[in-house]
């Protein structure tokens, strides 16, 4: 027989799934494509040099270890990278200097991915530990806003719906920003966190796509609700609504891309509800009694820390198994 | 000797001469590490009351000690009001001083701090800090100025700077000042003060 | 294994042995006061005082001391030089003795000591102690001045409080927070592997 | 007064200290045969198991008891044996140095593939599968032995087939076991005759699958029939120390070379290193 | 009616289509077969002819020993070629009867039918089983004898018939029930009276429903009920299958008889029928050749032991292109390096399909699609990668051992990795090893 | 309330791993299953918070009333090493299982500076009797809580394929460096 001729020896199942790894990256791709769009248009070229500059910086960054470690380099087109680079960008504020951006790519895939061994062995969100370190290293650039360019103002400083909240007691106030510029965008903060439509118009097709896990959200925006709205109801003079809470800061954008990121959260059913609700009360309690306006990100990254314990004590009931009591 | 006796006895002298050594040591640096202490309130004390020939102490409680100043002439110029408080991190301790009626906060410093390097930790820096506390009206409650001033005109005399970055450790230097005042305020009523008027 | 030499005795406190990067012992007041150069210098100094005195006399009465005995005695003579070390600095140097906060005390539970006396003063005769003792201080120095280095320069930007980097650089403050130290010391340890490595693959 | 207090309170503290040590000594001391750690010291410390205990510890403390004899560590060879004898007064043993070696020839050149294996690469996950080779005894060239040895002693040869360093080789049995073939059997190491193949086909069969198959022509069983059989098409050593010298040359008439001298093979293995 | 299903599991295409409208053909006898001894779960049959020897059709050639094993009949009359290890379609070599036809397809002589197999004491429904070498033919091949006699104390309520075939492509078992329904309904009784159990019930996917209606149809008045299932792979996996009818959960580890639960493949019900009220042994089987490879798919009855090249010649021949061969469906099925192997009694249909040659495999990204698709409960990630590195004891924690290996996992793992590879080379060293320990 | 803060802080802001950099041996040495770590954490809270009613009584009694603040370091440290001691033979008197869980670390706490970091600490800050308890538990807690949450991590490591020099030590202590990161999201809680 010719070598040509052999039939293919393999174990079963010798069908498989269309998905892939890529296809999955890719459709997280598009699905960021409105909210992306969207920054462009409320901060024009500045938030354009942030996404290339760590988008091409985790490209590098990963082409590199994946040199030193001398794997293949295809890998580089899973697309996985450029998410990284992608929601980076949209969690740091506009007017980040474009040198910082950088660090924080590069520390994003070096420090949250790659010591790992790369793509599916990271602990924590590559994304987010790129802006913790960001947030660390440069405390006063990361908290520093300019308005959207639909907010026909110029002043130096600006705060964040979030940042007015927290420190210039907006609710007794009266300035908290309304619900419907939390909506759209007309407001301050993160690249991507702006306008609540573009990201659940992206989440949307997440859904359709069934790319993501949709408890992870729902148990996100149902556990914050539900905090947020018992402190609501006891003084709404002090304490804001929920449905702000739902919608200011980067919670959307975090419930939908990032604490979904698959790597990072539970792979069991009951790890990944626990996971969403802990992420949830812990943005809550955060926003609401520590030292930050928006908690967002060290929630996920505090529950990326449970993720294993979480994989660990979880594991689904197997068919015909009696749980000892 | 038996095994049980010559453990005692080795570990008894090795106790013995290990306290021997550690007694001389304690006892020939006791006193510069005391001086030390001392010399840092000293400093303190005239950094925020100018001036000050003698100081000493006229209130104390856990966390607040009050140091009426005297000048050359021993006539009581201040106080300087040692106070503490939590800050972002942990506790921040400082010392200010005031004019006897209190109503004049003359100068602020900080002792003992561990705030954000770099962040929180500027509370302790003159330019970025320190020098928006001068000469203070404390007649009025004071105020946080945010966003940041940029030089001490700016400010009204009722108000404070906030280091940008940093709201929180400035929220909490005014905080620790604020407190302390009232009670001294209180407490100068009740008339705990001394009677040095 | 033929006895080494006295060079070698020193030397391989400074890499093979290196109680940091090789043997990982000692990490809390490595992690701790190498937030600046100026308080890794004087860890390292207080270290080294302590191990060289505690070395030199724990080989000199190791033949007196009952074997049950050997650690409780130990640690009472290594606790007396720490708090020598200690006094001194607040007496003379309270700035530092501040920063350093509890560490110096800390010294005393150090396991670079009292791996030291139990793996090799007990063991050697007093001069072997002593330039063992030296070698090893040597390599905790080296790796607080390296650890410290960095973290000083990238998170401050200055160099023992001088400006190091120019006026553009923006110093990282994370790099003087715990954070910092933990991934720096993390990447150093995982460079002194490859670099064995290296090593290794030369012969 | 200053100078006497600490110096009382250190000296009480160390009394005290001490007193609790002598008590501690004296009461709840735990009784450990110190041969144990004397033999502890004479092991080999990889704790490979190959003893058959889970570790050198294990080992130890049966040997101590006297539960194994002194050359129940076939890591540590006939040194430790005799170390072990010395220490403990043992009944002196023997010890026969045992080597792996790799019964099959089956070369990437050598054999033809039966299929496009996909999947994990390992030998027996490949095995499980059929093999992706034709011939359904041999190696299948993974390497499942050579992740296995501890002590680096196999590495994969450069057409395919795994090669014993027999000086590094403890004879701890890991390849042995790991291999799902079965090819690889542990010997004297003074054997020096060895058949270099496992398959149980037809003569016509296993040639077709690999050159340098064991066809059963009986032409090594003539030669030495008080040694060698044959037994499923296959032939067998029955006992090596029954060949005589001069009749290997005979022997190595194997028309495939399935039967042989292992050191002529060594020689070769050591160029190739 | 409600129809049933299981929780978890996936939805292959089905390609059902290709050979579901294509009558049963019978394929002549080829001019030699090979009939392993070992084609059962178990031990395999102990040789009882030797070179040379004269058989006929449905001579038993091979006795099956103790217990767990199954006796082997010749399929057609003949000279015995040799007794040798030849390829077996599970991949090691395994002694065989090789036979030479002479065309003449002489049967034994003493076949004798029973006229009322429904008296028949369970004892004897056992012996002739057992006689006729019947096993599963739903896959596991497991001795069809051993499970019609559970041990007492654990008594059996309830018979399914498995009439699910969830496997894309094969449509064997479907064409049974369509032509041969009186036949295995009546071997569902012989089941019944065998285990004295009180119901049936036949389980049918709804992609199935004129096998449904007809079954429905021919139950009527019997203790016999048609369950109608959502197409769901792998329905037709017994535990699964127990859960879907009867939300009964087997023990891990355990059996269905545990839950008082037997379970029959219908081809196995047709052979229990054909066995005992025609004295037939379990020499042919009814298989479907069909995938994109074939040029002429087809249901055809098949001697066991005729090599896969004359079962593929007699469909036309393969197409260029293909690139696989299986013995089995596509989830679960072998691939064949070798057309020459034989048909054996586990054979449900030989399949030659043309998949892509390469495709990129990843790294596990979590994305826990495997732990929402299998069907066991269990998490294949995990499984395999304690495999991977070497954890047998927590991959046994993780209850590796309770993988029925239904690929589902794999199947929709984006990843690509080779998840039951892993988990059945686990599961392949644990046994292994208990078994040493054991030893 | 005071109380409540000092204890939540002690576990979550100022933990002792995280933020003060005590305990970092055993941290990583004992790390690398979830068990171990467990039993290692209660035996360090154990010993912690006895550790610190003895250090307050030596010290407010002992030590204070006759200037002795410098007989501070060697009479903890003989404290400590001897309550080791003392409870490891009480365990094992009392209850082998519990002997079997956590004994066999009990000796690695000696050189353990979270022990010692702990009794200096608490003289330091001046604690009174019951925040000086509440500060121990909490400490403790803290230090169980990091070391079975570093555990978890490295189990999930031992299936990955993080880069053959990152192993062990390295790649735990970027964990601990990315784990303290995300425990200053806690920081400023307390006010
Ligand atoms: C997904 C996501 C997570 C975020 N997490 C945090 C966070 O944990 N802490 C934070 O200060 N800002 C975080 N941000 C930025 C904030 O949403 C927002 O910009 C912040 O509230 C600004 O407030 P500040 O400047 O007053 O700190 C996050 C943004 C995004 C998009
Ligand atoms: C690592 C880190 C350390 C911080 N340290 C301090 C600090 O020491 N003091 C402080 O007031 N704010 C600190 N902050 C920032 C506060 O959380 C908060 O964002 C800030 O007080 C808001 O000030 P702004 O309104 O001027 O932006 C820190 C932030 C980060 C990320
Ligand atoms: C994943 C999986 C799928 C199966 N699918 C079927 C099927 O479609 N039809 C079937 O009859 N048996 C199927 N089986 C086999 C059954 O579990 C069971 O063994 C069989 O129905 C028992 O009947 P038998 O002994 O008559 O073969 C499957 C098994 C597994 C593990
Ligand atoms: C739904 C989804 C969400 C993702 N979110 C993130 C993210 O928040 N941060 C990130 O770095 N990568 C994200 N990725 C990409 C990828 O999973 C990530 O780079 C891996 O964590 C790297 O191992 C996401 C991917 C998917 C499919
Ligand atoms: S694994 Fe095999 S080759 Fe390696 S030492 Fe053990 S017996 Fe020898
Ligand atoms: S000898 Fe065995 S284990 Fe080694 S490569 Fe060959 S088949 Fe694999
Ligand atoms: S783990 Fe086993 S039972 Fe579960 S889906 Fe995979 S193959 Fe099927
Ligand atoms: S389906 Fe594949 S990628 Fe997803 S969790 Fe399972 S193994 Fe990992
Ligand atoms: S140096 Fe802190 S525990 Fe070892």
């Amino acid at each position: 027989m010719m070598p040509n001729n052999l039939f293919i020896l393999q174990s079963s199942p010798h069908f498989k799934d269309k998905d892939s790894v890529p296809k999955i990256m890719y459709t997280v791709i598009i699905s960021l494509m409105p909210a992306i769009l969207a920054s462009l248009y409320f901060f024009r070229f500045k938030a354009l040099f942030l996404y290339l500059a760590c988008v091409i910086t985790a490209l590098i960054t990963e082409a590199l270890f994946l040199f030193l470690r001398k794997k293949s380099l295809d890998s580089l087109s899973d697309g996985s990278a450029i998410i990284t680079g992608l929601l980076l960008a949209m969690t740091l504020p506009p007017s980040l200097p474009v040198e910082h951006a950088v660090i924080g790519a590069v520390m994003a895939i070096a420090i949250g991915k790659q010591v790992f061994g790369g793509l599916g062995h990271n602990i924590f969100n590559p994304a987010l530990v790129g802006r913790a370190f960001l947030q660390t290293a440069f405390p006063v650039a990361m908290t520093t806003w300019i308005p959207p360019i639909t907010q026909k103002i110029n002043t130096a400083t600006f705060a964040t719906p979030l940042g007015n909240l927290k420190f210039q007691d907006a609710v007794a106030q009266g300035t908290l920003a309304p619900l419907k510029d939390l909506f759209f965008g007309n407001i301050g903060g993160c690249l991507g966190e702006t306008s609540a439509l573009a990201l659940l118009i992206g989440a949307c097709y997440l859904f359709y796509k069934r790319a993501i896990d949709w408890r992870i959200p729902v148990g996100i925006i149902c556990s914050l609700t539900v905090f947020t709205g018992i402190f609501w109801l006891i003084n709404p003079n002090k304490y804001a609504s929920p449905l702000f809470h739902v919608l200011a800061g980067g919670l959307i954008i975090g419930a939908f891309f990032m604490a979904t990121d698959m790597v990072t959260s539970p792979i069991t059913p009951l790890g990944t509800t626990i996971y969403a609700v802990g992420i949830g009360v812990l943005v809550g309690t955060i926003r609401l009694f520590g030292g930050f306006p928006e908690g967002v990100m060290y929630s996920i990254l505090l529950m990326n820390i449970v993720v294993p314990l979480l994989n660990q004590f979880t594991r689904p009931r197997i068919l015909g198994e009696r749980r000892k009591k | 000797m038996s095994l049980s006796s010559r453990m005692v006895i080795v570990l008894t002298s090795v106790g013995l001469i290990s306290g021997a050594l550690l007694s001389t040591v304690g006892i020939l640096t006791k006193e510069r590490i005391a001086l030390n202490k001392q010399l840092e309130i000293e400093n303190a004390i005239i950094t925020v009351v100018q001036g000050t020939h003698t100081s000493e102490i006229i209130y104390e409680e856990k966390d607040l000690v009050v140091y009426g100043s005297k000048d050359e002439n021993n006539q009581l110029i201040g106080f300087a009001v040692y106070a503490s408080g939590t800050g972002f991190q942990d506790k921040i301790i400082l010392m200010y001083g005031t004019n006897p009626t209190f109503t004049k906060i003359y100068r602020l410093t900080i002792l003992e701090q561990k705030e954000t390097p770099g962040l929180g930790a500027k509370i302790t820096d003159k330019d970025a800090f320190l020098q928006f506390w001068e000469n203070k009206d404390s007649s009025q409650p004071l105020t946080l100025r945010k966003p940041a001033a940029r030089s001490p005109e700016e400010l009204s005399p009722f108000e404070v700077n906030t280091i940008t970055g940093a709201t929180i450790s400035s929220e909490s230097v005014l905080n620790i000042v604020r407190l302390s005042l009232g009670k001294l305020m209180s407490l100068k009523k009740e008339g705990k003060l001394g009677n040095e008027e | 294994m033929p006895p080494r030499t006295i060079g070698e005795e020193f030397t391989k406190g400074l890499w093979h042995e290196n109680p940091i990067f090789r043997q990982l012992l000692g990490m809390c007041p490595t992690l701790a006061v190498t937030n600046a150069v100026i308080n890794g210098i004087a860890m390292g100094l207080a270290t080294t005082f302590v191990l060289i005195f505690s070395s030199i006399v724990v080989s000199s009465i190791k033949k007196l001391i009952p074997n049950q005995v050997r650690i409780a005695s130990y640690i009472v003579v290594i606790a007396t030089f720490v708090t020598m070390a200690d006094r001194f600095l607040a007496a003379f140097f309270p700035l530092i003795s501040k920063d350093l906060g509890p560490y110096v005390p800390l010294i005393v539970v150090n396991c670079i000591i009292l791996g030291r006396q139990e793996a090799f003063s007990s063991k050697n005769s007093v001069g072997r102690s002593f330039i063992d003792a030296l070698g090893m201080s040597a390599g905790f120095i080296l790796a607080l001045l390296i650890l410290s280095s960095i973290r000083e320069i990238l998170g401050a930007g200055t160099f023992l409080g001088h400006q190091f980097l120019g006026s553009w650089f923006e110093p990282w403050v994370i790099m003087i927070l715990p954070p910092g130290a933990f991934i720096t010391l993390g990447i150093l340890i995982a460079l002194t592997f490859v670099i064995e490595h290296k090593i290794k693959q030369r012969r | 007064m200053d100078i006497l207090i600490p110096i009382i309170t250190m000296s009480a503290l160390g009394f005290l200290f001490s007193l609790g040590l002598v008590f501690a000594y004296k009461k709840l001391r735990v009784q450990e045969d110190p041969r144990v750690l004397l033999v502890m010291e004479i092991l080999p410390q990889v704790n490979c198991g190959a003893c058959g205990y889970s570790g050198c510890r294990a080992f130890a403390e049966a040997i101590v008891k006297g539960d194994v004899p002194a050359n129940g560590c076939p890591v540590g060879g006939e040194e430790v044996a005799h170390q072990l004898v010395k220490t403990l007064g043992l009944e002196a043993v023997e010890v026969i140095k045992k080597v792996a070696r790799v019964h099959c020839r089956g070369t990437v050149s050598a054999t033809k593939e039966s299929g496009l294996y996909r999947g994990i690469f390992t030998c027996y996950a490949s095995h499980l599968v059929g093999g992706q080779k034709q011939c359904s005894y041999g190696c299948l060239g993974f390497g499942d032995c050579v992740e296995a040895c501890p002590f680096d002693a196999i590495y994969m040869g450069e057409d395919g087939l795994p090669i014993v360093m027999e000086d590094k080789c403890t004879a701890c049995g890991k390849c042995v076991d790991a291999c799902p073939r079965n090819i690889i059997e542990l010997h004297n190491i003074k054997q020096n005759i060895l058949v270099f193949c496992r398959s149980l086909d037809r003569g016509p069969t296993a040639r077709k699958a690999c050159k340098n198959a064991c066809i059963a022509c009986g032409i090594c069983v003539r030669a030495c029939p008080e040694a060698i059989v044959l037994e499923n098409n296959l032939a067998k050593i029955v006992h090596f120390k029954n060949i005589p010298r001069d009749k290997i040359p005979d022997i190595e008439k194997c028309p495939t070379k399935a039967i042989g001298l292992i050191h002529k093979e060594n020689k070769k293995q050591e160029d190739d290193r | 009616m409600k129809t049933k299903t299981f929780p978890r599991g996936i939805h292959p295409p089905e390609y059902k289509d290709i050979t579901a409208n294509k009558p049963i053909e019978v394929m002549p006898p080829p001019e030699k077969v090979f009939i392993p001894l070992h084609q059962h779960f178990g031990k395999p049959a102990q040789p009882l002819v030797k070179k040379g020897d004269a058989v006929c059709v449905g001579q038993k050639i091979g006795e099956g020993q103790g217990l767990f094993s199954a006796s082997v009949h010749s399929s057609i009359s003949g000279k015995v070629l040799s007794v040798e290890d030849y390829f077996h379609p599970l991949g090691m070599p395994v002694l065989t009867v090789s036979i030479e036809n002479d065309g003449e397809d002489r049967p034994l002589q003493e076949i004798e039918k029973t006229e009322k197999p429904l008296s028949l004491s369970p004892k004897e429904i056992c012996n002739k089983v057992k006689e006729a070498g019947v096993v599963g033919l739903g896959g596991a091949a497991f001795p069809t004898a051993v499970k019609l006699s559970p041990p007492k104390d654990k008594p059996v309520d309830m018979i399914i018939i498995n009439g699910c075939e969830c496997e894309p492509f094969l449509t064997a078992d479907y064409r049974l029930m369509l032509e041969f329904a009186d036949d295995l309904l009546m071997g569902a009784e012989l089941v019944r009276t065998a285990t004295g159990a009180k119901r049936i019930i036949v389980g049918i996917e709804d992609n199935k429903k004129d096998a449904y209606k007809l079954l429905q149809e021919k139950a009527g008045g019997k203790p016999i009920e048609v369950q109608l299932l959502k197409t769901k792979y792998p329905q037709g996996a017994e535990k699964n299958l127990i859960y879907a009818l009867l939300r009964r959960e087997v023990p891990r580890g355990g059996l269905p008889f545990d839950v008082g639960v037997i379970v029959q493949n219908v081809g196995t019900a047709k052979a229990i029928w054909d066995a005992v009220h025609n004295g037939k042994p379990l020499y042919e089987r009814v298989i479907t050749i069909s995938g994109p490879g074939i040029k002429d798919p087809k249901n055809l009855l098949v001697r066991i032991g005729t090599p896969f090249q004359k079962v593929i010649d007699f469909c036309g021949g393969i197409e260029d292109g293909t690139n696989i061969l299986l013995m089995g469906g596509p989830m679960m099925g072998l691939s064949q390096w070798n057309p020459e192997a034989p048909v054996i009694k586990g054979t449900s249909g030989i399949l030659a399909l043309k998949t892509p040659v390469s495709f990129k495999e990843y790294e596990c990204i979590g994305c826990s699609r495997c732990v929402e698709h299998c069907p066991t409960g269990l998490v294949p990630t995990r499984l395999a990668k304690h495999v991977k590195y070497n954890h047998l004891k927590e991959a046994e924690e993780w209850g590796i051992l309770d993988c029925v290996e239904c690929g589902c996992c794999q199947y929709t793992c984006p990843a690509k990795i080779y998840l039951v590879q892993w988990i059945r080379l686990g599961k392949n060293i644990i046994i292994s090893n208990k078994r040493k320990k054991s030893a | 309330m005071e109380l409540v803060a000092l204890f939540i802080s002690a576990i979550l802001i100022n933990n002792f791993v995280l933020h003060y950099f005590l305990g970092i041996c055993p941290f990583l040495g004992v790390s690398k299953k979830i068990d171990s770590a467990f039993s290692m954490g209660l035996a360090v809270t154990f010993v912690m918070t006895i550790t610190a009613v003895i250090t307050w009584v030596i010290n407010h009694w002992i030590l204070l009333p006759n200037n002795l603040e410098y007989l501070q370091i060697v009479s903890f440290i003989l404290v400590i090493a001897s309550l080791v001691q003392l409870v490891e033979m009480f365990i094992r008197k009392v209850s082998p299982p519990l002997y079997q869980a956590m004994g066999i670390y009990l000796p690695l706490i000696t050189t353990n500076c979270a022990i010692m970091g702990l009794a200096l600490l608490a003289a330091l800050k001046n604690y009174s009797f019951v925040e000086t308890v509440v500060f121990g538990v909490g400490s403790g807690i803290g230090f169980t809580l990091a070391i079975i949450l570093m555990a978890g991590i490295r189990e999930q490591l031992d299936l990955s394929d993080v880069p053959e020099p990152l192993k062990g030590a390295g790649i735990a202590l970027i964990v601990a460096g990315i784990m303290a990161l995300a425990f200053l999201g806690f920081s400023g809680m307390i006010k």
